[in-house]
C-alpha cells in the first residue's frame, strides 16, 4: 500500500517534472537551434545579407513581429532544414517573437495550432500544410481576424483565393520536368535510344503534392519521348520502403536502367538494394550501369551525386525562411506581394554533359557538383 | 473410414495447421502468380530470389513475434509499445555511433558498446512496461500505451528531431552482408533469437512458467513461483527483442529514423501471435506458431506487393485473413459447426 | 450515502476535473498575455475536438462493458474520404453524405459487434481487423486527398454560432466569440449518452456486463444483444464523430486521424474509465479530451516546443493516472481482501 | 405437505459428448416447500438445475410449470416464468450498488427513465421485509460475501419467483449466517416459495429441507420424506453401496505423537495487522492440528502467515528447530512445507495446463528456473500420483480444467506430495467434493500422519476434523481462543469452544 502510494507520488512528481521540463527545455531547444542554425545562417549570408538591415530598422523602431509557425513534423532532412531556416531566419536577434507548432502530420492539430495562433493575436500566420485541403473554415477564421496567412511548401487548395496572402514553395512538377528534361538532353547525347530506356518510378508517399508533381513531370515525358516505364510504386519517402521496393521491382524486371527516386531518402535505399544485387550504379548506361536520379539535394543526397551514385539531383528548396521575411517585409511595408512565389531550385548533376535544360521556354542551368558545391550547402 | 477422417480431425485440430494452411496458401497464390516463385540463385555472391526477400525481411517481425508470444503468455495482453521501443533503441544506438552528429563516416563509439547501449535502453522500456503490467497490475495495453505514445517521442528527442546517418560499413553489415556470406545477417538474427529461445524455453522452466503465471497467477505464486517478476521478465525480454529487431532495422537504412522506424510493427506482431493460433488471452502458447505466423504476414506483404497492391490498400487483405482466422479459431464458432455436424450424424444415425 | 458511492468512480472523475481545472487556470495566469485567457481559447477546445468528444463517447460506452474499439481512427478515414468522395467525385449532397458516414460506422459496429458478442472473439484482435480493414478501403476509394467543396457542405462547416461576448485584437478587429454546430453535437451527444448510461436499463446494463459478464448472464440480462448494441451504438457515434471531424477538416484522404484511435482511448482513461470495464462515464472522458486539448494548447502558446514534448508531455500524464486508477483500484482490493479476512 | 406441486419435470435426459448427464430424471417441487437435490458430484445435479434454468437445452423430457407445459429457453426466460437462482459464487454485480443490484434489469421507470428515488425506497422497503441489514446505497464489493448472498436472494424473492434454486448457498458461510440464512429461507416457505436446495452438508439438509431427491450418475435414485430418511441411508444411496468407509475411518488410529521431539513448525507470536492476532502453533511429527473457527476467524490466515502467502507482520518461526524467514511461498516450500489453498479454482489448479504439469509444477518451481526435469521423470511423477491417488483422467495430458472438482482436487495433492513435504497445510481439502472423495481424502491425511507427516488441517465441517484430527485449535476473530486434545475432541465441546472461547480455556 505504502509502496503503491510512492510510485502515484512518484508519477506524479514524473508529470510535474515534464511540465516543469518543457518550461525550460523550451530554451534548451532554442540555443541547440541557434548552434545548428549557426551554419545555416552562414550559408545563406546571401540571401539574407539583403534583408538584414531592414530587419535592424524593424527592432530599431521597437516593433516585434509575432509570427505563428505551424510546421508539418519532422519526418525527413528536408522538412528539418525547413524548420531550422524558419527559426533562424524569424529569430529574436532579428526583432520577430516565432511561435512555432510542430504537428506531428496531423492535420487536425494544425487547424487546432492556427485558431491558438488567432487566440494569440499573431501578426502573421505561417502555414506548412499537412494536406493540401481542408482549410477553408480556419482560414476563414483567421482572415476574419485580420491576420494575413503565408503557405509555405505544399499549396494549400480552398474555394476562395483570398483566405491566404502569399504562397512560397517549390514546383513540383516543374521539378519533374526539369529531371526528366535533363534525362532526354542526356540520353540524346550519349546517343542513346529511347526506347531503351526501362525506368521504374519510386514514387513518394501517394497523394503528396510532392510525388504528384514529380511523377507528372515524369509520365508527360514518357508520352512525349516513348521511354519505357517498367512500374512506378510508392517508397513512401523513406529509406527502408525504398530498398525494400527496389528489392522487389529487381525480381521482376531484370532491364531496369534508370530509377527515378521521388527524393534522397528513397534513393539511398534504391542504391543499396541495387548494389546489393550486383548492379553497379552510375550514369554510363550503355554499359550496364543504373542510372539513379533523385529529388531534394540534401547533404547526404549530393556527397552521393559527388560519388558517382546519383546522376542527377534535382534541388527542392526547403530554405523558406527568408523568402518569407520578404513577403512579411513587404506587406509591412504596405506594397502588394505576388500571390505565388516559386523558389529557385538548381540542378544538380554528376557531370556537364547537360549544361542547361529548357522547360516551357525557360532555360534553368544545370551545376556539376563538387566538394565546394557540397560544403556551401546549408542542409 | 472412421479411422481416417478421425486422424483428419486430430490434424485439422492440431494447433500448428491452421498456420501452416495460411502460409501455404500465401505461397501458393504466388507460384500461381509468379512460375519462378521459389527460384533461388547466386546473384552478385549472395543468394537471390523472391523467397529469399520474404525471409530477410521478415527477420525483424519475427524477433518481434517471439518476445509478442512471451509478454501475451505470461500476461494475457499484448505490448504494442515494441515498434516505438525499436526507434528508442536505434536512436540511442546511432546517436552514441555518431557522437550526436546528423551524418558521420566515421565511428564516435564502437559498435558493440553503442548496440548494447541500445539494447539496454530497450530493457529499460521493458521494465518500465513490466514494472506496470506485473507489479501494478495493469492491463498490458493500457500500460504499453504510455510508451507507446512516449516512445517515438524520446527517439526523436535522442536523436533532436534529426535522422541521424552512420556511413560506416561496418555498422551496415547487421542489416546486410557478413563478409562474403551469401545469406543476409538478419536471417542469421532472427535465427540465432529463435535457437537461443528455443534453448532456453528447452532447458530452463521459463516455458512451464510463463504458461502457469499467464493461465492463473495467484495459484502459480501458492506453488513457489514469483508471478509478478517471471511477468516482468517476459516484458523485459520482449522489449529486450524489440530492441534488437530495432538495431536490424536501423543497420538495413544505416540510420535512425524515429518517425519511421518500426511504424506499424507491433500490430504486425500480435498478428502473428495470433496467426500462430495462440490464445490472445494468455496461458499456453506456441512459439513456432508465432514464426509461421510473422513469415505468413511478410509473404502477405510482398505477394501484395508483387500483384501490384497499393502500400494503402494492403491493410484491407490484412483484415480479411485476421477475421477468417479469427472465426475459424473461435470456440463459440467451432461448437456451432460440430453441433451442425453432430446434428447431422443424429440424422444419419436415425435413418 | 453520496460518499461511499464517490468511493471509485466519483473519485477518478474528480481528480480529472480538478486537474482540467488547475491546468487551465495556471494556464491561464502563465499565458495570459498569449490569450490564453480568451473566452475563444476555451471555446476552441470543443470546436478542435467536437469528433473526438463524439467518438471517445461511443468508445467509452464499449469500454464500460469491458471490451474496446481500436478502429475509430480509421473509421474516421474511412468516413471523410468516403464523404469526399460523394459530394466531390459524384456529385452527391452532404445529406446523403451524412447519411452515408452514419451507415459506414453502423455498419462496422454491427459486424464487430457481432462478432464480439455473438461468436465471442477478443474486440482488440477485431477492432484491429477493422482498423486494418477502414484503412484499406480508404485507400481503395481514394489514394488522393479529396478536397470538399460542396456548398451545403461548407455552409455547414463555417455556420458559425456567434456568442455575445468577444474582444478587440490588437488589429483593431472586433472578434466576437463563437462556435460551430459540431459543438452542439457533440455536447448533445455527451448529454444524451449520459442520460442513457445512467437512467436506462440498457445504460445500466453495460456496467453490470462490465462488472461481471457472467453475473449478467445470471441476472437475466440479456448480455450478449447489450453488449452488442454497445458496439453498434459505438459504430454509429463513430460514424457520426467521424463526418463532424470531417466538417472540422473539410478533407478526406488515407493519412487522416491517424493514431485518433490512440487518443480516445487514452482520453477515456484520463476521464476515469477503467478498460477493464464497469466504471467510468462519458462526462469524464469528455474532461479527457479537454485535459488532452490544453495540453496541446499549453505547448503551442508556449510556442517553442518541438512536437517530442508534446509526446513525452501526454504520455506522462496518461502514465499518471493509469497508475493513480491501479492505486485506487488496489486499496479497493485491499478493503474487499480486509471485509474476506 | 399438501401443497399444490408446481414443478414437474418428466423424463428430462441431456447428453453431452461423451457422458450421458441426465437420464430420464424426473422431479417434482410444491409450493412453499424445501426440497434437498443430493448426490455426488458428477451425479447430475448441476445440469439437472441448468436444464430447468434455461442454461442448457433439454434433449428429452418435459418441464410442467403450474400445470402448463413449457420451454425455458435461457436464464432470463427462466426467470420470467418465476424460476431464480441463487449460487454459491454469489452472480451479482460488484461494481454496482446494492440497491442497483436488486433492481437491474427490471429497475422503477418513470417518464421513459429510471427512477433512482423509487429504486432506492423499494430497496429499502426489501431489504427490511427480509430483515437484511444493509444499506441500499452501499458498494456490493464493500458488502460481505453472506450478506451478497442474502442480496441475490432478495433480488430472487422480489422477482415473484415461485421456485428459487439455491445451488450450495451454504458453503462459504459460517454458521451464524448459515442460521441467517435459514430463517430467511423458512420465512420465503411461509410465503409459499418452492425451494430447491443443493448443499454436501448432511446437517443442513436435516434441519432445513421437507423432502430430498437423491441423483446418482445421471440418474433419479429416489424421492423421500425428510424425516422419514436417517442419514446413514441418505449416504448409502447418495453412494450407492453400503457406507462403512466413515466407521473404518473413525477407528482408524490418529498419529502417535513423541511430544519430547523438535517440533516440525514452531510459531511463536505471529500475526498479520488487520487479520489475526499473535498466536502460538506448535506441530509434531505425525501430528494432524487441526485449525477450527467461523468463517472469517482467520484459520485460513493463520497459515497463509505460516506459508509466506501473506507475509506475517511479527513472530518468529522455527522450522524443524532452526528459525526461519520465509517471505514467499518459494521460502516456505524449500523448507518442507506445503500448502493446499482454500479456493481451488482461483488458487489451486492451472486450468489450461495438463495433469502432468500441474502435478510437477510446485516441485519444479523448487527445484528453480535452470533445472527442468526432464520429460521422462515428469511423465513418471505423474503416473505416479494418478495412480496413487486413482485420480480419474483419460490421460495425464488432458487440460486439469476438464476434471472433476474431486479429481483436480486430487491432482494437487499429488502436486504437493510429490515435493514430499515434512509439514503439509490442507485448507478446506474436502469442500465441494462428493462424499466418496472426502473419505479417501480423509483417509489419505491419516496415512500420511502415519508416515510421519505434520499436518495442519482446516475444515468447516467439525464431523471431518474430529475424525482426522489429534488436536484442534479453535480461533475467534484472529486470535486463537483454545486448543482441545484428547478427550476433549468432541462435537459438544468444539463448538462451545468456537461459541465461547473463554469458558473453555477457563475450564482447562
Amino acid at each position: 500500500m505504502k509502496k503503491k502510494m510512492i510510485s502515484t507520488f512518484l508519477a506524479f512528481s514524473m508529470v510535474t517534472a515534464l511540465l516543469a521540463g518543457c518550461g525550460s527545455s523550451g530554451s534548451a531547444t532554442t540555443a541547440t537551434t541557434a548552434a545548428n542554425g549557426a551554419s545555416t545562417t552562414a550559408a545563406q549570408a546571401d540571401t539574407t545579407a539583403a534583408g538584414a538591415e531592414s530587419t535592424k530598422a524593424d527592432s530599431d523602431s521597437g516593433k516585434t513581429l509575432t509570427i505563428g509557425f505551424s510546421q508539418v513534423g519532422a519526418e525527413s532532412d528536408w522538412r528539418t532544414a525547413n524548420t531550422e531556416s524558419m527559426k533562424s531566419t524569424f529569430s529574436a536577434e532579428n526583432g520577430y517573437n516565432l511561435i512555432f507548432d510542430d504537428a506531428q502530420q496531423k492535420q487536425e492539430n494544425q487547424i487546432t495550432a492556427i485558431r491558438n495562433f488567432i487566440q494569440q493575436e499573431v501578426d502573421y500566420i505561417v502555414l506548412a500544410p499537412v494536406t493540401e485541403t481542408g482549410w477553408d473554415t480556419v482560414l476563414q477564421e483567421a482572415k476574419d481576424a485580420g491576420i494575413p496567412v503565408i503557405i509555405v511548401d505544399r499549396m494549400v487548395n480552398v474555394s476562395d483565393d483570398s483566405l491566404y496572402t502569399a504562397w512560397v514553395g517549390s514546383d513540383f512538377e516543374l521539378e519533374g520536368q526539369k529531371a526528366a528534361e535533363w534525362l532526354n538532353s542526356f540520353a540524346t547525347a550519349k546517343g542513346i535510344d529511347p526506347s531503351s530506356l526501362n525506368i521504374v518510378d519510386i514514387q513518394g508517399t501517394i497523394g503528396a503534392s510532392a510525388q504528384i508533381g514529380r511523377t507528372k513531370g515524369l509520365q508527360d515525358a514518357v508520352d512525349k519521348y516513348g521511354w519505357n516505364l517498367l512500374e512506378a510504386t510508392t517508397g513512401e519517402f523513406t529509406q527502408a520502403k525504398g530498398q525494400e521496393v527496389m528489392e522487389s521491382m529487381l525480381k521482376s524486371y531484370d532491364n531496369i536502367n534508370v530509377v527515378y527516386c521521388e527524393n534522397d531518402n528513397e534513393a539511398f535505399g534504391a542504391i543499396d538494394a541495387l548494389e546489393a544485387a550486383g548492379k553497379t550504379v552510375g550514369s554510363d548506361i550503355a554499359n550496364g550501369q543504373v542510372m539513379v536520379m533523385s529529388f531534394d539535394s540534401t547533404k547526404a543526397g549530393l556527397t552521393d551525386v559527388l560519388s558517382q551514385k546519383i546522376t542527377l539531383n534535382t534541388e527542392c528548396n526547403p530554405l523558406h525562411g527568408p523568402r518569407v521575411e520578404d513577403i512579411i517585409k513587404a506587406l509591412e511595408a504596405g506594397q502588394t506581394v505576388d500571390k505565388k512565389k516559386y523558389v529557385d531550385e538548381s540542378i544538380f548533376a554528376v557531370d556537364d554533359t547537360v549544361k542547361s535544360v529548357t522547360v516551357d521556354g525557360n532555360s534553368y542551368d544545370v551545376t556539376v557538383v563538387t566538394q565546394d558545391v557540397i560544403d556551401q550547402r546549408a542542409y | 473410414m472412421k479411422q481416417k477422417s478421425f486422424s483428419w480431425q486430430r490434424l485439422v485440430h492440431a494447433r500448428l495447421f491452421m498456420p501452416l494452411v495460411c502460409l501455404a496458401v500465401v505461397l501458393l497464390a504466388n507460384v500461381i502468380r509468379t512460375p519462378d516463385f521459389f527460384k533461388i540463385s547466386i546473384n552478385n555472391g549472395v543468394l537471390y530470389g523472391y523467397l529469399i526477400d520474404i525471409i530477410n525481411r521478415s527477420s525483424e517481425l519475427v524477433i518481434l513475434a517471439v518476445g509478442m508470444t512471451l509478454a501475451t503468455a505470461a500476461s494475457g495482453g499484448q505490448d504494442i509499445s515494441v515498434g516505438a521501443v525499436m526507434a528508442v533503441s536505434a536512436a540511442i544506438c546511432c546517436q552514441l555511433l555518431s557522437g550526436g552528429e546528423v551524418s558521420v563516416t566515421s565511428l564516435a563509439a564502437p559498435i558493440v558498446l553503442a548496440a548494447l547501449a541500445g539494447v539496454l535502453a530497450a530493457g529499460l522500456c521493458g521494465a518500465f512496461n513490466g514494472f506496470l503490467v506485473a507489479k501494478l497490475h495493469i492491463q498490458p495495453m493500457v500500460a504499453t500505451l504510455i510508451l507507446y505514445t512516449a516512445g517515438r517521442g524520446i527517439a526523436q528527442l535522442v536523436t533532436r528531431g534529426q535522422i541521424t546517418y552512420v556511413r560506416v560499413d561496418a555498422y551496415k553489415v547487421l542489416g546486410g552482408y557478413i563478409g562474403s556470406c551469401p545469406i543476409p545477417t538478419p536471417v542469421f538474427v532472427a535465427l540465432i533469437v529463435v535457437i537461443i529461445m528455443a534453448v532456453i524455453l528447452k532447458k530452463t522452466a521459463l516455458g512451464l512458467y510463463l504458461e502457469s503465471v499467464g493461465n492463473n497467477g495467484k495459484a502459480s505464486r501458492l506453488v513457489g513461483l514469483n508471478s509478478a517478476l517471471i511477468c516482468f521478465m517476459a516484458y523485459v525480454i520482449c522489449s529486450i527483442l524489440a530492441g534488437i529487431a530495432g538495431l536490424v532495422a536501423s543497420s538495413r537504412i544505416y540510420s535512425a529514423d524515429a518517425n519511421n522506424i518500426g511504424l506499424n510493427l507491433e500490430m504486425d506482431a500480435i498478428l502473428a501471435v495470433a496467426l500462430g493460433g495462440n490464445n490472445l488471452g494468455g496461458g499456453s502458447f506456441n512459439l513456432t506458431g508465432s514464426i509461421i505466423g510473422a513469415y505468413t504476414i511478410q509473404a502477405l506483404t510482398t505477394t501484395l506487393y508483387a500483384m501490384k497492391v497499393s502500400a494503402d490498400q494492403l491493410p484491407v487483405y490484412k483484415a480479411i485473413v485476421i477475421v477468417i482466422i479469427v472465426i475459424l479459431q473461435s470456440p463459440v464458432f467451432r461448437s456451432l459447426i460440430a453441433g451442425m455436424k453432430r446434428k447431422r450424424a443424429v440424422t444419419v444415425d436415425e435413418k | 450515502m453520496k460518499s461511499k458511492k464517490l468511493s471509485r468512480s466519483g473519485l477518478l472523475l474528480t481528480i480529472t476535473v480538478g486537474l482540467f481545472l488547475l491546468m487551465y487556470i495556471s494556464g491561464m495566469l502563465i499565458f495570459s498575455d498569449k490569450g490564453f485567457a480568451k473566452p475563444q481559447m476555451f471555446l476552441n477546445l470543443f470546436i478542435s475536438n467536437a469528433g473526438l468528444i463524439v467518438i471517445s463517447c461511443g468508445l467509452t460506452l464499449v469500454m464500460i462493458t469491458g471490451g474496446i474499439d481500436i478502429s475509430v481512427g480509421s473509421v474516421t478515414a474511412l468516413v471523410c474520404t468516403v464523404s469526399a468522395f460523394m459530394m466531390e467525385n459524384m456529385g452527391l449532397s452532404a445529406v446523403t453524405a451524412l447519411i452515408a458516414s452514419l451507415i459506414i460506422g453502423l455498419l462496422f459496429g454491427l459486424v464487430q459487434g457481432y462478432l464480439v458478442s455473438y461468436l465471442e472473439i477478443q474486440p482488440f484482435i477485431i477492432t484491429l481487423a477493422g482498423m486494418f480493414f477502414a484503412r484499406g478501403m480508404t485507400a481503395v476509394v481514394s489514394t488522393e486527398m479529396i478536397s470538399i467543396k460542396n456548398e451545403l457542405f461548407l455552409k455547414w462547416a463555417k455556420a458559425k454560432i456567434v456568442l455575445p461576448f468577444g474582444y478587440t485584437n490588437n488589429k483593431g478587429v472586433y472578434i466576437e466569440s463563437y462556435i460551430y454546430p459540431t459543438v452542439i453535437v457533440a455536447l448533445l451527444t455527451v448529454v444524451l449518452v449520459a442520460l442513457m448510461l445512467k437512467y436506462t436499463r440498457f445504460g445500466r446494463s453495460l456496467y453490470a456486463i462490465g462488472g461481471n459478464a457472467q453475473s449478467a448472464v445470471m441476472m437475466g440480462l440479456n448480455v450478449r444483444r447489450d453488449k452488442f448494441r454497445a458496439y453498434v451504438l459505438d459504430g454509429f457515434l463513430t460514424g457520426l464523430g467521424g463526418f463532424l471531424f470531417c466538417l472540422n477538416s473539410c478533407a478526406g484522404f488515407v493519412e487522416q486521424a491517424k493514431g485518433l484511435e490512440m487518443d480516445a482511448i487514452s482520453a477515456a482513461v484520463i476521464g476515469g474509465t477503467l478498460l477493464t470495464g464497469g466504471v467510468g462515464g462519458v462526462v469524464g472522458t469528455l474532461f479527457g479530451v479537454l485535459i488532452k486539448g490544453t495540453i496541446a494548447s499549453l505547448i503551442t502558446t508556449q510556442g517553442t516546443l518541438s512536437s517530442w514534448w508534446v509526446r513525452i508531455a501526454l504520455s506522462a500524464l496518461l502514465c499518471f493516472f493509469i497508475v493513480l486508477q491501479a492505486v485506487i483500484g488496489s486499496v479497493s482490493a485491499k478493503k474487499h481482501g480486509a471485509r474476506l479476512a | 405437505m399438501s401443497q399444490p406441486v408446481i414443478l414437474t419435470m418428466k423424463q428430462i435426459s441431456k447428453a453431452f459428448p461423451g457422458v450421458q448427464a441426465l437420464n430420464q430424471v424426473d422431479f417434482s417441487l410444491r409450493q412453499g416447500e424445501i426440497h434437498a437435490l443430493m448426490g455426488e458430484n458428477g451425479a447430475g445435479k448441476s445440469t439437472l438445475i441448468k436444464v430447468l434454468t434455461g442454461v442448457y437445452g433439454l434433449d428429452q423430457g418435459q418441464v410442467w410449470l403450474d400445470g402448463k407445459l413449457v420451454q425455458i429457453r435461457s436464464p432470463k426466460d427462466a426467470q420470467a416464468q418465476g424460476i431464480s437462482t441463487v449460487y454459491q459464487e454469489v452472480n451479482l454485480c460488484p461494481n454496482l450498488t446494492v440497491a442497483e443490484n436488486l433492481f437491474l434489469g427490471r429497475q422503477p421507470m418513470k417518464h421513459g427513465r429510471i427512477d433512482w428515488q423509487e429504486t432506492a425506497r423499494q430497496a429499502g422497503v426489501l431489504l427490511q421485509k427480509l430483515n437484511i441489514e444493509v444499506s441500499p446505497s452501499a458498494m456490493l464489493d464493500e458488502c460481505s460475501l453472506a450478506l451478497q448472498q442474502m442480496i441475490a436472494i432478495a433480488r430472487a424473492v422480489d422477482m415473484n419467483c415461485k421456485i428459487l434454486i439455491l445451488d450450495e448457498p451454504t458453503s462459504s458461510l459460517d454458521d451464524e449466517e448459515v442460521a441467517r440464512l435459514f430463517t430467511l429461507m423458512r420465512q420465503l416457505r411461509q410465503a409459499g416459495v418452492g425451494m430447491i436446495f443443493v448443499t454436501h452438508f448432511l446437517e443442513q439438509v436435516y434441519e432445513i429441507s421437507d423432502r430430498i431427491t437423491v441423483l446418482r450418475n445421471g440418474e433419479r435414485v429416489g424421492e423421500y420424506e425428510t424425516a422419514a430418511l436417517p442419514r446413514l441411508q441418505l449416504v448409502a444411496k447418495m453412494m450407492g453401496k453400503d457406507f462403512n468407509d466413515l466407521a473404518v475411518i473413525q477407528a482408524a488410529p490418529k498419529g502417535q505423537v513423541d511430544p519430547g521431539s523438535v517440533p516440525v513448525i514452531e510459531a511463536k507470536g505471529i500475526a498479520h495487522s488487520g487479520t489475526i492476532k499473535p498466536f502460538d502453533l506448535t506441530i509434531h511429527k505425525g501430528e494432524v492440528v487441526g485449525l477450527s473457527g467461523l468463517l472469517g476467524s482467520g484459520r485460513s490466515e493463520t497459515v497463509r502467515a505460516i506459508y509466506g502467502a501473506d507475509r506475517a507482520d511479527q513472530g518468529s518461526l522455527k522450522v524443524n528447530g532452526r528459525p526461519a524467514r520465509i517471505t514467499q511461498p518459494l521460502d516456505a516450500m524449500k523448507l518442507g512445507m506445503a500448502y493446499l489453498p482454500e479456493d481451488r479454482k482461483k488458487e489451486g489448479i492451472i486450468p489450461e495446463l495438463s495433469v502432468r504439469e500441474n502435478i510437477i509444477l510446485a516441485l519444479q518451481a523448487k527445484r528453480g528456473l535452470f533445472h527442468l526435469m526432464s520429460r521422462k521423470e515428469m511423465a513418471e511423477a505423474a503416473d505416479r500420483y494418478i495412480d496413487l491417488l486413482q485420480i480419474k483422467t483419460p490421460s495425464r495430458e488432458t487440460p486439469v480444467r476438464s476434471l472433476s472438482g474431486g479429481n483436480q482436487q486430487k491432482v494437487i495433492i499429488g502436486r504437493w506430495l510429490l515435493t514430499n513435504p515434512d509439514y503439509l497445510i490442507l485448507d478446506e481439502p474436502t469442500r465441494g467434493i462428493d462424499i466418496g472423495t472426502k473419505t479417501e481424502i480423509q483417509k489419505l491425511v491419516l496415512e500420511l500422519a502415519g508416515q510421519g507427516k505434520a499436518i495442519t488441517f482446516i475444515s468447516s465441517e467439525i464431523e471431518e476434523m474430529l475424525r482426522t484430527c489429534s488436536r484442534i485449535a479453535v480461533l475467534i476473530d484472529g486470535a486463537m481462543v483454545g486448543e482441545l486434545t484428547g478427550a476433549q475432541l468432541t462435537q459438544a465441546q468444539v463448538m462451545q469452544t468456537i461459541a465461547g472461547g473463554k469458558t473453555v480455556q477457563e475450564d482447562k
